[in-house]
């Protein structure tokens, strides 16, 4: 079973990086050094009415310098991630982690590779990205404006498309796709269910193999309390039912497991 | 000094344990905490045959606390009892299985099957919807509590905890009734039913629509209920409802509970038995009391 | 856009209005908001005579919320009409008596002594023990709520809104009850009974040893009984637990309520009440509601 | 009526003087204006889950920089007092006030006065014996650790009753009172309760007019819950029962309108 800690980490940097996104880099003790792309943290707020963790996808990993970058969505005024964005370099925030399984590597090798991101899916396809060994085709989707645009594009070839057409192909990332006329042996996704639902369906009629990252509401953020479930295309061996958790199974599931 | 418990005969290192459906059978907190140091894990509740729980999202947050409707999500007991219980028998700790069902029957043909396994206590959630009743939780009506006691009681080999539910006018009335039907212990309190709508969606935040509220938020609630029921009945009683520390703990122990579990702190707090487990001996140490049954209702 | 609301024929110039006991009547409150603000005023609750309420500690901080046990001090009816309703009538807003009392008998002299008083609906606690039925709250028995609103409805000159208590088994059961004897209006939730214990004294933190839990942490539980009252009953409802924003207030707005009471966010934001008021009114503009008629119950 | 702000203030600076006892200096825009000594504030934790005031008493002011300068304990480990303990400089901090009806500080004009505090009651008398107009002598008494010793010098005579003899009289106020054979023609005093009814029933003992400041748990702060009521010796006229409000009537009293 890979290790996972609950740490008090350091803020390192926090910085703005689009209206409403923001870019901490935080210290950790352990963390960082057993952590893969595509897995997360759970970020707890240290206000007492506010209990349960905020799950925030890995975006950057540091090996050497024990550290993580975490990319996030303010989601309004007196939420957890409002709180969080107002952490200065030397704060203190209790992390969980790593968690999850993360995104497949071996599987991507020498490929050809579709690496989607959609919204505030798209920060842990940075890591992703720049660990994976393929010919990497990164496909990412925003409403307006764009982050992470630079750092993506030392790291394979860029396609980008905007819901309002001020960058890129207007449209979500399917159309980016199609616009481009890119193809691929192997995708990896992470976005909105309704990009990731239209991914599967692109993959499987292609017979494409394709990871997708979910999504879910968490508690425990380990797999004790079943509370992240998504729905399994066959009975899943631990739950015994058509569930698999998100957090433990997950967040990365071959699309054919899963129902969307 | 000396930390251990009695609980129907059957002896507990210590006080704590978990609550049902927060801590899985223990393998995924295992990796945070020494499952050796705890007086016992309870389970996640288990029926008769695998149930597949509420559709999502199954949780959400509330002011100091969280609502769930997980529905009862388990494997069923032919898996739980190949997998699970081999799993803590591996652990010095006592095992006490959650029991829950939508009928008597469903009950009972839990409690027979696990009549054989090793396994020290039975748990059994009434505040399930009792199909034949209409939904009403078996919990919420004194006859119902007392009735499926019997029943379960007549079945189990083990010493059985009735688990009350808090959600009812008289606690007292539905301790009294478990204690009638032969219930060797009494836990409480189960969640409060709650609802929590998105306003800005103008959706429930949970697909079931209401859940069960945990949690510091119902500590005090919690509180009371055990204070009451120590007051009404002569079995012993588990404690919980929001404990998050040592402290909160000790109040369950003065308010009348013999051992306590811990539940939704977990998920804040991983680490929150043991640091329990410690604080009590701590608080012992501190105050000179020799034994957890002098601290037992010690606050009249 | 129009915020009028109207309650048995009384006509709200929005829907916020203060919780019993958590804002004196008023003058306190006025340096911090414009009463004028106000949908209404609900004061204190008041007796036939002056009570003096429960030794101190008379309230307690919990989790997300508080505890209190005051007691139901208050000045007796006759100053309260001598000072506190001229007061109340200096501002444009609906005046709502809180009525408390031991016996039926006292409640219906307090609704007779205001009949020629120029107040506007009168709301009656029935959370207050029933002292000839061994202390159990009016509140707590379906009988007992139908009898007693029965009998305040035939003495009251005013419309009367009958104010549940949340700490029963099934609320609608209650809410049919008071119907059922003529309640013009449900107001709900008071508070939930708790105890906290002060495990480094080992004792009660209140004189009390119980008091009624309210704030935040059992908003959740509020709005599912709202919800459900919504649905059982054709009365309007005031609904109250937790509010302390304007998302709050609209939560319960959602679930069915006509107008909300705001109680113990007084206490750590004095402006509360005015905020909420402004915040519905910009929440209506955003989402183009013309009324609030036209969100209550909205999720269904 | 005296008016009171709720105030989103600043920490000007803080200070731990003894073990535990925190000074900190705050800088408000109305609230120090309006202040007199007796008075107190109302201070909000800013954490969800902890929602009702601290009432801590105003031990100077300084009506030129529109400051006051606060003195608690902090009384445990996840409390508000310790949350405050942490916050530095430039923080912000919601507090209301000034609550309160403060010393009547005319009645002692030219009289020979005793001005008592006692363990963390000793903050509010400071404030008082800068501004009290008379022959000064300030009896303070402490468990064992002296704490605002040299600003008391500077505005009296002082005395000192320490209860582990470490300093000044061993034994409490009342001890320092009759060691050093004092004597006076009105009393202030705050401080814990049993100190209280033995400065009580020695100024009836005496016929000394004497003052003293209460404390009660309390939720609004302002005088509409109730919850901090004192027991008065006749029908209070608000109440029309032999309660008083600590936090409005009080929290001084003449030592005769209360009962201890
Ligand atoms: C595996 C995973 C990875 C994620 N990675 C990122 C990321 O890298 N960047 C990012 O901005 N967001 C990410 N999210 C979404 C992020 O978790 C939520 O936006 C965040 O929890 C909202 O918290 P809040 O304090 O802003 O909102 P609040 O409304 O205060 O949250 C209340 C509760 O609801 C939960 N919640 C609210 N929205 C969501 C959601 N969309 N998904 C899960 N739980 C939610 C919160 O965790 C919290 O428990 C991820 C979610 C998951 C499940
Ligand atoms: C008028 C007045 C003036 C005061 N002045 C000072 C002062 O100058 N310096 C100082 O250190 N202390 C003072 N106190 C006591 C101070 O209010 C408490 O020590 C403080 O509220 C404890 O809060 P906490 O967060 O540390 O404890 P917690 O245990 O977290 O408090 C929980 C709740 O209990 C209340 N509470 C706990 N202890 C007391 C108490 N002794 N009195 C009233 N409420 C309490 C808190 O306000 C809070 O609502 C004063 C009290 C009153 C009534
Ligand atoms: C996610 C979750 C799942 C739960 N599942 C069960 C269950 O299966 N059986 C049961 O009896 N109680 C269940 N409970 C109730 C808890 O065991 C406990 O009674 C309640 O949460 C109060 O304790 P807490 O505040 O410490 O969480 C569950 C609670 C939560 C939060
Ligand atoms: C200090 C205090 C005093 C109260 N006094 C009364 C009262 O006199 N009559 C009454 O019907 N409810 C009383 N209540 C209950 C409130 O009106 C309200 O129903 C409850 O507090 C829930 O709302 P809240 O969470 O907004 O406070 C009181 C509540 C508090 C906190
Ligand atoms: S969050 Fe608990 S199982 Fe996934
Ligand atoms: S604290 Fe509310 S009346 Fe004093």
């Amino acid at each position: 079973m890979a290790k996972k800690w609950k740490e008090q980490v350091t803020v390192i940097s926090q910085e703005c990086i689009t209206e409403g996104i923001y870019s901490m880099w935080i210290q950790t003790e352990n963390i960082a050094l057993e952590a893969v792309p595509g897995q997360f943290v759970s970020m707890y707020t240290g206000d007492g009415s506010k209990l349960l963790p905020r799950p925030i996808s890995i975006c950057e990993i540091d090996k050497e310098k024990k550290s993580l970058r975490l990319v996030y969505r303010v989601t309004g005024e007196k939420t957890g991630t409002k709180q969080f964005s107002q952490a200065a370099a030397g704060d203190c925030i209790e992390v969980l982690g790593p968690l999850g399984n993360g995104f497949p590597l071996e599987e991507g090798k020498g490929k050809k590779a579709f690496l989607i991101g959609g919204g505030i899916g798209v920060p842990p396809i940075l890591e992703l990205a720049k660990q994976l060994d393929g010919e990497k085709q990164i496909i990412v989707g925003y409403r307006d404006t764009q982050f992470l645009y630079n750092e993506f594009c030392q790291n394979g070839t860029v396609y980008v498309a905007t819901e309002d057409g001020s960058a890129g192909t207007r449209g979500n990332v399917m159309d980016a796709i199609r616009a481009n006329a890119l193809d691929a042996e192997i995708i990896y996704a992470c976005g909105p269910t309704p990009m990731l639902r239209a991914i599967k369906q692109y993959a499987e009629e292609k017979g494409i193999v394709c990871y997708i990252s979910m999504e879910e509401r968490m508690a425990c953020g380990i797999g004790a309390c079943l509370a992240c479930v998504c729905q399994s295309a066959e009975k899943d061996a631990h739950s015994n039912v058509h569930n698999k958790r998100v957090c433990k199974d997950g967040p990365v599931f071959l699309s054919t497991e899963v129902e969307l | 000094m000396n930390t251990t418990i009695n609980l129907a005969g059957v002896e507990l290192k210590n006080p704590v344990m978990t609550a049902s459906g927060t801590f899985g059978s223990g393998a995924e907190y295992s990796e945070f905490v020494d499952l050796n140091r705890l007086g016992a894990v309870v389970t996640k509740g288990v029926a008769n045959v695998p149930w597949p729980g509420n559709p999502t999202p199954r949780i959400a947050e509330t002011h100091s606390g969280m609502m769930n409707a997980i529905g009862l999500q388990n494997p069923g007991i032919d898996l739980f009892c190949e997998r699970d219980i081999p799993f803590l028998k591996q652990y010095d700790t006592k095992i006490i299985v959650n029991v829950c069902g939508k009928t008597t029957e469903e009950y009972c043909e839990v409690v027979e099957r696990l009549a054989d396994e090793d396994v020290d206590l039975l748990e059994i959630n009434i505040s399930c919807p009792n199909v034949k009743a209409g939904g009403i939780a078996f919990g919420q009506n004194p006859q119902a509590v007392e009735a499926i006691t019997r029943e379960v009681k007549k079945r189990a080999k083990q010493p059985i905890i009735m688990k009350l539910s808090p959600n009812v006018t008289d606690i007292t009335e539905m301790a009294r009734a478990a204690e009638a039907g032969g219930a060797d212990v009494l836990s409480l309190i189960n969640t409060l039913t709650g609802m929590k709508i998105d306003v800005h969606k103008r959706a429930f935040a949970l697909a079931n629509k209401t859940g069960g509220v945990s949690g510091p938020a119902i500590k005090p609630i919690a509180v009371r209920m055990v204070y009451q029921v120590a007051n009404a009945v002569k079995v012993p009683i588990i404690g919980m409802g929001g404990i998050a520390c040592a402290e909160d703990a000790i109040e369950f122990i003065l308010a009348g509970a013999t051992a306590v579990s811990i539940g939704t702190a977990n998920f804040f707090n991983p680490m929150t038995t043991v640091e329990v487990a410690d604080g009590i001996e701590q608080y012992m140490k501190q105050y000179g009391f020799e034994t957890i049954d002098s601290m037992v209702g010690l606050v009249k």
